[in-house]
């Protein structure tokens, strides 16, 4: 990894330094966030609301990849395996159980983040390169369940997932705003970006406290934190469920939006987009998840839509030729490769040189 | 009652003997110092002491507490803090955190209170965070709070390191080569730095270090080692002047 | 009995395949100390190439197979030099990362050119077999299980007596302290990434052998391969073929016993039966049964 | 920070006459890492053939950055010369790949041995021998063993279990296979026993007559003016003093600062330091 310059500032009492946006730049930033967040869902086509949902989806995975990845500094490519138990758990608590909105979401979180502790053990035990092979292993094993207990999952033909997201009056499928009745994407755009501010918000707040410390004592130098009184069983483990409650948190909205899952969902190449949101985004850095997700959840459709006009892609999805398939698919590899080459601090850091040009930024490291 | 009592540690890898038999008790306040060629087992000594090893004989204990069988993290919490020969600082992380992560024992915020910030976990980092600058200024660190620990010289990085350690407010201090790869300026802060906790703070510590003239004199007592065994254990011109030390480490030419 | 013995040298000759790619993994393991994830991708463009040579040009079956492994040769020495050697010094994750995008990049390379539709590798065995005693023995499964015996033999005997070999081991152990006697990284590392090309085709043409074929499975077969790795040791040469051999007399015994006897367990229990295995071992030895622990050192 | 000191340019000590060029010269180099840290800030040096140079200087002060800097392994931390040249034998070797500079006759010793530890001895010495003839590295080899037999008893042995005088041993072993003209070291005492810091100033002083010139990089002021015939002082990314040894050691800064010595002849006691200190002279 390499290195951030310190931010250096002046403040005169140690509260002041823990505030969370602390220039001006940074807090006309969140302003405009908000902002966005107000205006984009009634302004948007269609087409691009439903993009920018799976995109917010998107993001609450890659944080708590970033979370056991960058911050723990545990590869995992188990991460598709929690996000697909978060999906099959939403819909078993929402259907089979009959549990309304909060709570059939904050079940599968906490059973993706069970499953997720169990695992615990094993990067207690491994390190490096096994671990990343045993969560390959995890997650095979995950998918052979998924494909084979039909009673929940449907089997590869899949499963169809009614969990409406339904609080008093707010109904992310049909809300209804200033009079208008806005579409499922539009509202469901409200609500995932809003549970996307709050993990943010809570991730960032895990990272720059005790356990946050921790976890990063644990990445840098596992022996010396142990010496010093940083339990690894405790905050692997930790970092285990944490991190899979974010995936199955994402999995579950994912089930609830999209109303149809199967095992073909939850694949490796899953885990490995996950992976390439938080190396393109920015390691070890909470808003770079985010900016990842975005950023590999709009390009491929960027992509598709001037696919057209590419001479190279070919239109048809069998037989030799580049499709947009292949394209998009060979873009996660190549994006991972050249921001690693190029650029190890990811997207963040592109926009912190950007930031420390105008002299501030939200989010001060 | 002796803060440390150490009694004929045993320990093994495989077929070779790092220690055996090593005995050796430290008082409260005290400044010992254990020398002795590379590979001798000092630093095997330091990692019994925090539980990273466990000997295959002998007895250790805390003020009366038997040390065998805790794991490192508890050793911590009993009070013993470290500081490593190649530094074991957690480079990404600032100054600040890395003293910070040496209260970590001394606090509570878990992940849920981590994570909603307001009330319990902010209370306690204001707090803690008030106690880490005493030591921020007993070791000059103030220049370099948020400075990322990797962009540090040397010398700073080792200062972090007791720091770190002070901070968890250990009854007894296990300096790991303090001083090695230092210039006389640097060693010399060092030798301050330590009286400063010995002395004020009142902390015992056990010192490894190969600068015979920062262990003489700052010592209280020394133990000579060689092949896990103790050649002897003394007052500093005790130890100096033994000839099986002379023999085995400082050789002829040392005075 | 005589289904055992068949089941027998059905795995072994599984197993010698997963060996082969195994000997891949480890060779870059250890020049590089980075798992290869990208050595299933090289695997499929291997059998791809000879199929190009052989099935589509109508070369003859081991020429084709001599120019494939020069060109994946080439390929391996292109990835070294145009990536992986620019990740010197970076931290191992990112280097597992890396291999990880270039899998995909490489699989899609394949898919473009030839597309997702099974195709015929062009291999001179087809379908033939020896009949010895009571065994029906495919001429292809032999083939394997010679080809990986050499292959084991000229490992060992790199590693231990060359000073190339031995120059790998030292810049596994310390690549910059390597560099600054000499030891090209260059060298070392180019070294490596072209013998895994030329793994990566003998596996690839044994996988696809015969009535198989290719298409995009025959990368996910490597993929089933890691656990043998990992049970055998990254690091160690006698442990991929251990591991090798372990896993795929597992794969083909719990398919031929587990699945008919245990329907519940799911149809394709076999494929998961490598990672099942190696989860297990694991937990006993975290190293694998073969492979040499990380020093913990204060 | 410091303004430049008037001062000679560096010559040997040992009278040469035999070659016009140094063996090595480093002239005004300048060297930035990740673009932005400048590290040595105009350094110049020679090392004359058939001599024994010290480089003194505190931890971060550059000497390590230097030694790279010469041997090519900068840009492995993604360093660079960005000023001056290196010149072995009066060609320029900046910015030279390591392989090409072990070629030149320049071998190094890293700080902290640096062993494989997973080898053999023997496989050590052999990889030390990497860029030579397979016939001259065997015979090279040969002579190793019969400069130090305690390695030739031990060749079978794992690198990583010997005592930490052997491991030295190795380590310098290992440079010598290319029968290098000259041998940098890079803080050989480190660590080691003050007995076993005697058994390597003997060993350099071996191989300084078997003809390889060695330059000391040292922090261990007294250990290394006791073998050098010439020093140089680093401070900060500059040298600040040079000259002979012996003038070095006479020097009362160098005195003061490197070897401990007061004014007087008695050595200050580590209990005795005080917060205020008299100021360099040279960084006034």
């Amino acid at each position: 990894m390499k290195l951030r310059l310190p931010n250096t500032r002046l403040t005169t009492e140690y509260v002041q330094d823990t505030a969370l946006f602390r220039s001006w730049t940074a807090r006309t930033g969140i302003a405009l966030c908000a902002l966005a967040w107000l205006v984009a869902p009634l302004v948007l086509p269609e087409y691009w609301a439903t993009v920018l949902v799976y995109a917010g989806i998107a993001a609450i995975g890659a944080l708590g990849l970033n979370l056991l990845t960058g911050f723990t500094g545990q590869v995992s490519l188990g991460h598709a395996a929690f996000y697909g138990i978060g999906a099959y758990s939403a819909a078993v608590f929402a259907e089979r159980f009959g549990l309304p909105f909060p709570f059939w979401l904050i079940a599968a979180a906490a059973v993706g983040g069970m499953v997720g502790g169990l695992t615990g053990p094993f990067a207690l035990r491994l390190r490096g390169n096994y671990l990343v092979i045993v969560s390959l292993g995890l997650l095979v094993l995950g998918q052979h369940v998924f494909e084979n207990w039909t009673s929940v999952t449907g089997g590869l033909t899949g499963r169809t997932v009614r969990a409406p997201v339904v609080l008093g009056p707010f109904n992310a499928g049909s809300l209804v705003l200033f009079g208008t009745r806005l579409t499922r994407s539009q509202g469901y755009l409200y609500f995932v970006w809003a549970v996307v501010t709050v993990l943010a918000l809570a991730a960032r707040n895990i990272v720059r406290t005790r356990p946050g410390r921790a976890l990063q004592a644990i990445r840098d130098r596992d022996l010396a934190a142990e010496v010093i009184g940083v339990s690894q069983v405790h905050y692997k483990v930790g970092a285990f469920v944490v991190s899979s409650g974010y995936a199955a948190c994402a999995g579950a909205i994912y089930a609830s939006y999209a109303r149809f899952v199967s095992p073909l969902d939850f694949s490796l190449f899953l885990s490995i987009q996950f992976t390439a949101m938080i190396v393109v985004g920015g390691i070890g850095t909470i808003h770079g998840s985010i900016l990842g997700a975005l950023f590999l959840t709009l390009l491929p459709r960027a992509i598709e839509s001037v696919s057209g006009s590419l001479p190279f892609v070919s239109q048809d999805g069998s037989g030799a030729g580049l499709t947009v398939q292949s394209l998009n698919q060979a873009m996660f590899g190549l994006l991972i490769i050249c921001f690693l080459l190029f650029e190890p601090l990811g997207i963040a850091e592109v926009w912190r040189r950007i930031a420390r040009y105008f002299k501030a930024w939200p989010f001060t490291y | 009652m002796p803060l440390l009592e150490v009694e004929g540690i045993t320990l093994r890898f495989g077929g070779v003997t790092a220690l055996s038999g090593v005995s050796f008790t430290v008082e409260p306040g005290e400044l010992f110092a254990i020398i002795g060629p590379n590979g001798a087992g000092k630093t095997s000594i330091f990692n019994c002491l925090n539980g990273v090893y466990r000997p295959a004989e002998g007895r250790i204990a805390l003020a009366g507490q038997s040390l065998m069988g805790v794991g490192a993290t508890q050793t911590a919490k009993l009070g013993i803090a470290r500081t490593f020969q190649n530094l074991g600082l957690f480079s990404h992380l600032t100054v600040l955190e890395n003293i910070l992560l040496g209260r970590h024992h001394l606090m509570t915020t878990g992940f849920l209170a981590g994570a909603i910030w307001w009330g319990r976990a902010r209370r306690e980092e204001l707090a803690q965070r008030r106690h880490c600058e005493d030591i921020i200024e007993l070791l000059e660190l103030e220049p370099y709070r948020f400075s990322p620990v990797s962009l540090l010289p040397y010398g700073v990085r080792k200062r972090v390191e007791v720091a770190r350690a002070v901070a968890m407010d250990p009854r007894l201090l296990l300096l790991d080569e303090p001083a090695a790869g230092m210039n006389l300026e640097e060693s010399e802060d060092m030798a301050r730095y330590i009286r400063e906790i010995n002395e004020e703070l009142q902390v015992a510590m056990i010192l490894v270090e190969h600068d015979m003239h920062m262990v003489m004199d700052l010592a209280h007592r020394v133990m000579a080692m060689d092949f896990g065994k103790v050649l002897a254990i003394g007052l500093p011109d005790e130890v100096r002047t033994n000839p099986a030390v002379i023999e085995a480490y400082l050789g002829a030419g040392a005075a | 009995m005589s289904d055992l013995l068949q089941y027998l040298v059905a795995g072994l000759s599984l197993g010698s395949i997963y060996a082969l790619i195994c000997l891949g993994f480890v060779i870059i393991y250890r020049a590089t100390g980075v798992v290869n994830f990208a050595q299933g991708g090289l695997v499929l463009l291997g059998a791809y190439l000879t199929h190009q040579l052989a099935g589509v040009w109508h070369l003859p079956f081991l020429l084709a197979m001599g120019i494939a492994a020069l060109v994946m040769a080439g390929v391996g020495l292109l990835i070294e030099r145009l990536i992986l050697r620019r990740m010197v010094g970076q931290p191992v994750f990112a280097s597992i990362l890396i291999t990880l995008g270039l899998l995909y990049v490489l699989e899609q390379i394949c898919t473009t050119i030839w597309g997702y539709d099974l195709v015929m590798l062009g291999d001179s065995w087809g379908v033939r077999t020896v009949t010895l005693g009571a065994l029906v023995v495919k001429v292809a499964d032999l083939w394997t299980l010679a080809t990986s015996a050499a292959a084991l033999l000229a490992f060992f005997l790199m590693f231990r007596f060359t000073t190339v070999g031995i120059a790998m081991r030292a810049a596994a152990s310390d690549p910059e302290a390597a560099l600054a006697h000499g030891v090209s990284p260059r060298v070392v590392q180019g070294v490596a990434w072209a013998v895994a090309g030329v793994l990566a085709v003998l596996a690839g043409v044994f996988i696809a052998a015969g009535p198989r074929g290719i298409d995009l499975t025959v990368g996910l077969v490597s993929l089933r391969a890691f656990p043998a790795a990992i049970l055998g040791g990254l690091d160690s040469t006698e442990g991929a073929v251990a591991g090798g051999l372990t896993v795929g007399l597992a794969e083909v015994l719990s398919a031929a016993y587990i699945t008919p006897n245990a329907p519940w367990l799911g149809a394709n229990v076999h494929t998961v039966m490598p990672y099942l295995l190696m989860i297990v071992v694991l937990m006993v030895k975290p190293y694998g049964l073969f492979g040499t622990a990380e020093v913990r050192r204060a | 920070m410091s303004a430049p000191v008037n001062r000679p340019t560096p010559q040997s000590a040992v009278p040469s006459g035999v070659a016009s060029h140094a063996l090595l010269a480093v002239r005004n180099l300048e060297v930035v890492y990740s673009d932005v840290i400048l590290v040595l800030r105009g350094v110049s040096l020679e090392v004359r053939p058939q001599s024994i140079v010290a480089l003194l200087g505190a931890n971060g002060a550059g000497k390590t950055t230097l030694l790279r800097a010469i041997t090519g392994l900068l840009t492995i931390q993604r360093g660079r010369c960005t000023k001056g040249r290196v010149e072995v034998e009066g060609t320029e070797v900046t910015g030279s790949a390591p392989p090409d500079i072990v070629r030149r006759g320049i071998a190094q010793v890293m700080e902290g041995r640096r062993l494989f530890a997973e080898l053999t001895v023997e496989e050590n010495l052999r990889v030390g021998g990497f860029t030579r003839k397979a016939a001259d590295a065997k015979e090279s080899l040969g002579r190793i063993f019969d400069t130090f037999p305690r390695l030739a008893e031990r060749r079978k042995a794992i690198a990583g279990y010997l005592s930490g005088g052997e491991q030295q041993m190795v380590a310098i072993g290992r440079a010598l296979m290319t029968a290098p003209r000259l041998l940098l070291l890079d803080e050989p005492s480190l660590g080691l026993a003050p007995k076993v810091v005697e058994q390597v100033r003997d060993i350099i002083r071996a191989v300084h007559a078997a003809g390889t010139s060695v330059l000391l990089v040292e922090q261990n002021a007294t250990m290394a003016l006791s073998v050098a015939h010439y020093g140089y002082v680093m401070e900060h990314g500059k040298i600040v003093r040079d000259g002979p040894s012996a003038e070095l050691a006479d020097d009362q800064d160098v005195r003061e600062f490197y070897l401990g010595g007061a004014v007087g002849d008695t050595r200050r006691s580590y209990r005795d330091v005080k917060t205020y200190r008299r100021k360099k002279r040279w960084s006034a």
